[in-house]
């Protein structure tokens, strides 16, 4: 019972693909299908035993109160994309299964780390699959993309590795356990470090600037991994560096962080409001909702965490909605927010889900988004953070503005009735909506997780 | 018995020099290499604190990064030489498409 | 006992309908599913009514207390019958403007109409908030994709900016009402109000007042009113001036006077100055327009701004004179934008001074305009008056300063009474000679809400009855 | 079960309209219901007479505050009734007549209504239900005038009638507010009987918003320009509007409400304003053309005289003068409307040239004017003096003047209209002729009613000096205005009258009102220009952070270098905080 739990599933699926690529000569090429399946089962296999019996529980990873739910969406979202993907009947090679399960992996494992050397290992593991899945999985300009990731992400990990040996030299352990708060200046440079090289993944800014094109080089159901389940480790990193292992309650750091998650949400509100290719809105939404997220680990405190949690679990869900809707519509070329009109020809389900999720980023009840910035915003006031609540409604305000433009653009609804002319629906088409459709149900039902 | 605080500042000053590296060369490898030369402080550091703290998971700390960095910079350079193939240049500036 | 749930059941059905409508065409029209889920309502309230309402109460998430309880509370009832019978007026008129889109349309019609019913009974802030905003975003999207053609879509953004920022300011409210009282259930919280630090309640109420002063909206705050209601589709002009400013007045009630009751009393003198100020200023405002639905607009803002006056002078009896106004404006101002909107369709224009003489060619239409004018100019007898009457008598036992506002009245006759000379009197111009009275639909649509304007205005006891709990 | 006498105006006011358009049957209708109500008054006079029986009704009631509606049924109230209801018969037969032409059922409708308000208002003893009959008559009126609604003239004066008689309807509203806020109750004759209990300040406010609202509704200066005017409507309606209605209701309110008035120290302010309306309304009769106008100057100098009596504490004296008026000018207007018929035209000059002297209108006419002027033996002598009662010198001074100035303005018209001798007898109908006569003949033996008037209401006469001086001044009027303007003579005098009158017409009292009516369209213009921009101001604010960030998105500019150094400047930053603040 102890090994299945989906970090050991998730590992021995890669072994076994890695065995089977191995031996890829001797297969028919019709059954490397079959490889993504099994792929997929493994996916389902690791959601199931995370919601039966947890995570793993070793020296360097451990679970912590909210680590079965947080690797259980992860997992949850990371099938169902990864089910969109394959969906798909482009040809693509086992590599990509690779690196997607280990990229699972590598943020499960950010989840349950509980020692900075064993969060840095798994976000290289996440970051390293995942400039992998940018440039393998061929879209358009994918080379751009990860390369504009690959080099940005090089350089925080660098920094990152140098801010957890200042960590390391200053307090002579990096055990999240036995760490604690010591005013002394290696140590401060190195946290100040560490929240630099921990920005790059959660994209605050201004270290978010890889993020809108990566995003939109890659395919969408690339970016919507990346932005929701790689995005979510990295702020729950974030989480279990600055609230677990350092409880830093100082006035500096609460400032620091705040003043970080209000230019993170109003920068990228007022830049997503004057885009307008739609994929390029959802990047800047999708950043400005890791500052949301921010926001609330920035008061550090159970009810802020809590808070954040939940949200990160919201706006996942959402922008793996938006992003895996995108992908349908980006086929038919549609790219300006001005041809949103088309969506709903592509997909009616699409249109709506695609729909449905914007509202939940946008925070509109009754869907998730809206309990997350409820809980947001009860953590702030129950900190006393009056006036921020209010900069974070004009905030939202902004980006009512901008998800509304797609919006009111999209006529969801509108061109239905009137154009009969739909585009053929092929099987595959049928397979993502049900995705979609299972998606949209969970931002729906989310709210008992709250 | 060289002092805990010697093998700081001299990591120091390698980073500075490795951040100096990344900003004054647009070359892909010249970052990876600057990128390189911070790594290898942080190596000494966790090297000179399992010294000073006499504790030896220091050193496999030191292990671990090498190991992981390395991935890094194969992964890196693997993408630099598609991009040189490409483009026919090593400058990541050259790239423009996708923007403000 | 008719449980309230069943308020909600009824449009979710037929919302339901709606949507299996795409892909069984047999189903009725749209109208029709409206219509009869309006009438199955209809007849569920009046048997509410008769036999009393119960309560419903599920659990969802106890740790953010969050339960979907709906229960009556001490100002339903006048609401309700507003919800349940107006929307029916205005779908009787979208029959006839609503061309494309209408199985879409209705969709958010019903959206509408379910979320102002279900915000009238919720006793959950959190269900409160959530059908409050499901009202905001239907409207937007009818008055975004069925309004002007050019505008509308312009329009319908600056409301829901306005107004979604509004609603922020009420979540605000009530996250600080959940953080000191433990709950979002409407009756613990107010158990619970002294648990609230002084400073806390000032900057709830103060909160709170925003989101009503952008609701109703009162003068600052009134930005968006003129372009949406503008722009809207007659229908989506209806149901925001006669729905959606109305959520703002209740919830002013319900928290306001409800929970913030000695924050109100203590600011009651300015909050009545600053109700005084917008109504001599929007009175003004309106005298200066010469298209009827901006003026109509403004004149409704005018209304609100009396509303205002009469639940921040938190006297019991202007309260329930505030409540008396705002069902009975719901009815009369739904007539006369049905009017205004008639007038474009056969004149062409939507200025007065380009119309003249209609009375001999159209004298049903005519008297409607006179009676729903008069109506809101407070005649007696008609529904306005006791609501209206109610207030300044409530109002002036505290503040003296509240008179003045009749000198807005004063203003809105002068402009009401232009609109009669320039449209209905006079000489017929040549260009109108082919005019046609009413339709029998906008007859009925006419009579309905006269109906209602009257007996409101003679049976005030009717609705007064209802509100002992004040 | 006084509500009876309502009822049958009501139900015609409902079924007319129902009925559609029928010949007669609508005036029928409207001119039974008057009838019932005539004698459903006489039944309630005789059975209520000499008691005082209130009948109270609660409309609605909240919170321990009733909102009651009550009729009182005493000498004073079943008095006007009779006087409204037998006046509107007089008007509906005239109507028949003159509205011969026209749409019956909306003209019909509005009259029974218009009776039914104006029953209504003299019965009512609860201020509640007096203002909401009073709002009634108001825009009855309104709708009344502007009967014929596709002329301009009718369109315009309709407006103006509500609008300046709104002034009134609000501050009556007002000043209802006022007083219930202080006493809590709406029942006239206990606020009456509790004037001292209230507070002084409510009582000056709620006495002078009172007053406006009776001046405007009685036409008195300063408005009483909407009732010249008001003449564009159908002669019925202004013949009902002037008589024993509309601007009655003005004069009634103030005489159920003297105590309140008196304490609130406003009587010398009413006599003023009587008087200045007194001698304005005849200087301005004097230039008038339009026979109506000119009977619309000389109600409003009428009404002035019930004013003068109002501010002098005498009820009784304004009562008798409110009947004695309705009955004379009621009959002047059917004159009037009854030549208009026959000659299509008012103005009087015109009238001079069809020869009217010797048919059978010329000895109403007569005693139409004379008793204007107040000349004995009709009934209008007596009321003068019951006005006069309580008069001190200087009114009584006053008095003499306007009632020289009466004779000659109200004279001058009989002369002008009656000025040569006709030949032809016209012919008579009956419905016109009835009216006329019976009218005429009540204001000639009127004075009969002295005795039994008394009971009714307690009126005090005063044949002193001063009557007998006004007296001889209204025959040196009639003298002076046979001099001028029947033989012609002094046409000097007559043209500096004419101009004199015209000066005052001509100080622009009429284009103030239009003007500040037209500076609030302005104002409220320039308001809506104010508020458009106001409104937009806000989305400009919005627009330019958008601009300002459009800007920013030049910052990203696809250079991966210009990433890194991002992430670079952001690290240092970091750092520098850090090293800073620890």
């Amino acid at each position: 019972m102890e090994y299945l739990n989906p970090q050991y599933i998730l590992f021995s699926g890669i072994l076994l693909l890695i065995l089977v690529d191995f031996l890829r000569r001797s297969l028919n090429s019709n059954k490397k299908v079959f490889l993504h399946y099994i792929t997929a089962v493994f996916l389902g296999l690791a959601l199931v035993f995370d919601v039966i019996y947890g995570n793993m529980n070793i020296n360097l990873f451990s679970e912590v109160q909210y680590s079965q739910f947080v690797t259980g969406f992860m997992l949850f979202l990371s099938f169902f994309i990864y089910l969109f993907i394959i969906s798909d009947k482009n040809e693509h090679s086992v590599a990509i299964d690779i690196s997607y399960l280990s990229a699972v992996l590598g943020s499960t494992l950010v989840v349950l780390s509980s020692n900075l050397l064993s969060l840095f290992i798994s976000i290289e593991i996440l970051s390293i699959s995942t400039y992998a899945l940018v440039y393998m999985y061929k879209s358009g300009n994918a080379l751009e993309g990860a390369v504009k990731y690959l080099s940005t992400g090089v350089i925080s990990m660098v920094i990152l590795i140098f801010g957890i040996s200042l960590i390391y030299a200053g307090s002579g352990t990096l055990s999240f356990s036995s760490l604690h708060v010591i005013s002394y200046l290696p140590f401060i440079a190195g946290v100040a470090i560490v929240i630099a090289g921990l920005g790059f993944k959660s994209t605050l800014i201004p270290f978010h600037m890889w993020a809108p094109d990566t995003y939109e080089a890659s395919k969408s159901s690339v970016t919507a991994f990346i932005s929701s389940v790689s995005k979510a480790a990295g702020l729950i990193a974030m989480i279990r560096v600055f609230f677990f292992a350092l409880p830093v309650s100082s006035l500096f750091v609460t400032a620091l962080f705040l003043s970080i998650a209000l230019i993170t949400i109003f920068i990228s509100s007022f830049l997503a409001s004057v885009q307008d290719r739609i994929k390029r809105i959802l990047a800047y939404s999708s950043i400005s909702q890791a500052g949301f997220a921010f926001i609330s680990i920035a008061v550090l405190t159970t009810k802020g965490i809590n808070a954040a949690v939940f949200y990160i679990f919201a706006f996942a869900v959402a922008d793996a909605i938006v992003f895996l809707a995108y992908d349908m519509f980006e086929g038919r070329k549609v790219i300006y927010k001005k041809e949103s009109s088309s969506m709903a020809q592509v997909s009616r389900i699409g249109a709506i889900a695609f729909f449905i999720g914007v509202l939940s980023l946008a925070g509109f009840p009754p869907t998730i988004g809206f309990f997350g910035k409820l809980l947001i915003f009860y953590a702030l006031f129950s900190s006393g953070y009056f006036a921020l609540v209010i900069l974070a409604f004009f905030a939202l305000l902004v980006s009512t503005f901008y998800y509304f433009n797609i919006l009111s653009e999209m006529h969801v609804i509108d061109r239905i009735t009137r154009d009969k002319k739909q585009l053929p629906v092929k099987k595959e088409q049928r397979v993502k909506e049900t995705i979609l459709i299972i998606l949209t149900l969970a931002l729906f039902i989310g709210v008992i997780f709250a | 018995m060289i002092p805990e605080n010697y093998f700081l500042l001299l990591t120091s000053i390698l980073f500075v020099i490795g951040i100096y590296g990344i900003l004054s060369r647009r070359e892909g490898i010249s970052i990876i290499i600057s990128s390189e030369i911070i790594v290898n402080a942080a190596i000494i550091n966790f090297v000179s604190a399992a010294n000073f703290y006499s504790a030896l998971n220091g050193i496999s700390y030191a292990l671990i990064t090498l190991i992981m960095i390395v991935f890094e910079t194969v992964v890196f350079i693997a993408l630099m030489v598609v991009f040189s193939r490409k483009t026919g240049s090593l400058s990541i500036s050259k790239l423009g498409r996708y923007k403000g | 006992m008719i449980n309230l749930i069943f308020l909600l059941l009824v449009p979710a059905i037929g919302i339901l309908l709606l949507i299996l409508k795409r892909f069984y065409d047999k189903l009725p029209s749209p109208e029709i599913i409206v219509l009869s889920v309006m009438g199955v309502n209809a007849l569920l309230f009046a048997l509410g009514l008769v036999f009393g309402f119960s309560g419903f109460n599920v659990n969802i998430n106890p740790s953010i207390s969050f339960s979907f309880s709906l229960q009556e509370n001490f100002i339903t009832i006048p609401f309700l019958l507003l919800a349940v019978t107006v929307p029916v007026a205005i779908l009787l008129f979208a029959a006839k403007e609503i061309k494309q889109s209408k199985s879409i349309f209705y969709l958010f019609y019903l959206l509408v109409y379910v979320s102002v019913v279900s915000v009238f009974v919720s006793s959950n802030l959190i269900v409160f908030f959530i059908f409050w905003e499901v009202a905001v975003l239907s409207l937007f999207f009818i008055t975004g994709l069925w309004g002007n053609s050019e505008k509308g879509k312009k329009a319908a953004m600056k409301f829901l900016v306005f107004t979604q920022f509004g609603s922020l300011t009420l979540l605000a409210v009530f996250i600080l009402l959940f953080l000191y009282t433990g709950s979002f259930n409407f009756s613990v919280v107010a158990s619970r109000m002294s648990f609230l630090p002084s400073y806390i309640e000032y900057i709830s109420f103060f909160l709170l007042l925003i989101t009503v002063m952008i609701k109703m909206p009162i003068f600052p705050l009134h930005g968006w009113l003129l372009d949406s209601y503008y722009y809207s589709p007659s229908s989506g002009t209806m149901l925001l001036s006669s729905m959606l400013s109305k959520l703002g007045g209740f919830a002013f009630i319900l928290f306001g006077f409800g929970l913030f009751r000695n924050l109100l009393l203590e600011f009651r003198l300015p909050l009545i100055a600053l109700g005084v100020f917008t109504a001599i200023y929007i009175a003004f405002t309106a005298s200066g327009q010469k298209d009827l639905k901006k003026l109509l607009s403004y004149s409704s803002m005018f209304y609100m701004s009396l509303i205002f006056i009469g639940i921040s002078s938190g006297i019991n009896l202007a309260v329930a004179g505030s409540v008396l106004l705002m069902v009975s404006h719901g009815f009369i101002i739904t007539m006369l934008f049905g009017i205004s909107y008639i007038l474009l369709q056969k004149t062409g224009t939507n200025e007065t001074e380009r119309m003249g003489g209609l009375m001999s060619k159209m004298p049903l239409l005519s008297f409607f305009l006179i009676f729903g004018i008069f109506a809101s100019l407070g005649v007696p007898g008609l529904s306005n008056f006791p609501g209206e009457f109610l207030i300044f008598i409530g109002s002036y036992g505290v503040a003296g300063i509240s008179l003045f506002a009749i000198f807005g009245i004063m203003l809105s006759t002068n402009y009401y009474l232009r609109v009669i000379k320039q449209a209905l009197f006079g000489q017929l111009k040549k260009t109108f000679a082919s005019l046609t009275d009413l339709s029998k639909k906008e007859l009925l649509f006419m009579a309905f809400l006269s109906f209602f304007i009257l007996l409101l205005g003679l049976f005030p006891s009717l609705l007064l009855n209802t509100l002992g709990g004040l | 079960m006084l509500y009876l006498i309502l009822l049958p105006l009501l139900i015609s006011a409902v079924i007319i309209p129902l009925l559609g358009e029928r010949k007669n049957i609508s005036w029928l209708i409207s001119l039974s219901a008057a009838v019932f109500s005539f004698l459903l008054s006489i039944f309630f006079f005789i059975l209520y007479f000499n008691k005082n029986i209130i009948e109270s009704y609660t409309w609605f009631s909240f919170s321990n505050f009733s909102f009651s509606l009550s009729l009182i049924g005493n000498n004073l109230t079943l008095f006007m009734t009779l006087l409204v209801s037998f006046i509107s018969i007089m008007v509906l037969m005239f109507a028949g007549v003159y509205m011969k032409k026209e749409r019956h059922a909306r003209f019909y409708a509005e009259m029974s209504f218009f009776i039914f308000s104006m029953l209504g208002l003299v019965m009512s003893n609860s201020l509640l239900l007096f203002f909401i009959f009073w709002e009634f008559v108001g825009i009855t009126s309104y709708l009344l005038i502007g009967f014929w609604y596709d002329r301009a003239g009718p369109a315009n004066s309709s407006k103006k009638a509500l609008l300046i008689t709104r002034i009134g309807d609000l501050a009556f509203l007002a000043a209802l507010i006022v007083v219930f806020s202080a006493l809590k109750t709406f029942s006239i004759s206990s606020i009456l009987d509790s004037i001292h209990s209230m507070p002084l300040m409510a009582l000056a406010i709620a006495g002078s918003l009172f007053t406006i609202a009776g001046l405007s509704k009685a036409a008195q200066f300063p408005f009483y320009t909407w009732l010249i005017d008001a003449m564009e409507g159908p002669t019925p309606v202004s013949s009902l509007l002037h008589s024993a209605t509309m601007v009655a209701a003005g004069a009634y309110l103030l005489v159920r409400l003297l105590p309140l008035i008196s304490a609130a120290g406003l009587l010398n302010l009413i006599v003023v304003i009587g008087f200045i309306t007194a001698f304005a309304g005849a200087l301005l009769g004097l230039k008038e053309r339009h026979f109506k106008k000119i009977l619309a100057y000389s109600t409003i100098e009428s009404l002035a005289f019930m004013f003068l009596a109002i501010g002098t504490l005498n009820a009784g004296g304004a009562i008798f003068y409110l009947f004695t008026h309705a009955v004379f000018k009621s009959m002047l207007f059917f004159i009037s409307g009854g030549l208009a018929i026959i000659f299509g035209t008012y103005d009087v000059y015109e009238l001079n040239k069809k020869k009217l002297r010797g048919n059978w209108f010329t000895i109403p006419a007569l005693i139409g004017f004379a008793s204007i002027s107040a000349i004995p033996p009709f009934m209008s002598f007596f009321a003068h003096s019951a006005i006069t009662h309580n008069f001190n010198v200087f009114e009584n001074i006053a008095f003499v003047f306007v009632a020289f100035i009466t004779a000659l303005f109200s004279f001058r018209a009989f002369f002008v209209i009656f000025g040569s001798k006709t030949k032809k007898p016209l012919k008579k109908e009956f419905n016109l002729f009835f009216p006329i006569i019976l009218l005429s003949i009540i204001s000639t033996v009127g004075g009969v009613f002295l005795y039994f008037f008394n009971g009714i209401i307690s009126i005090v006469y005063s044949f002193d000096v001063f009557s007998f001086i006004a007296l001889a001044a209204s025959l040196l009027g009639v003298f002076v205005s046979y001099e001028i303007f029947y033989l012609g003579k002094t046409r000097q005098l007559t043209e500096k009258m004419k101009s004199l009158s015209e000066k005052i017409a001509g100080y622009g009292y009429e284009k103030f009102i239009i003007a500040i009516g037209n500076s609030i369209s302005t104002f409220g213009f320039y308001v809506g220009k104010f508020d458009f921009m106001f409104s937009n101001a806000m989305s400009r604010i919005a627009e330019s952070t958008f601009i300002l960030s459009s800007k920013t998105r030049e910052i990203e500019n696809g250079d991966a270098f210009r990433y890194i150094t991002a992430v670079v400047i952001g690290l240092a930053a970091i750092l520098l905080l850090a090293v800073i603040f620890i």
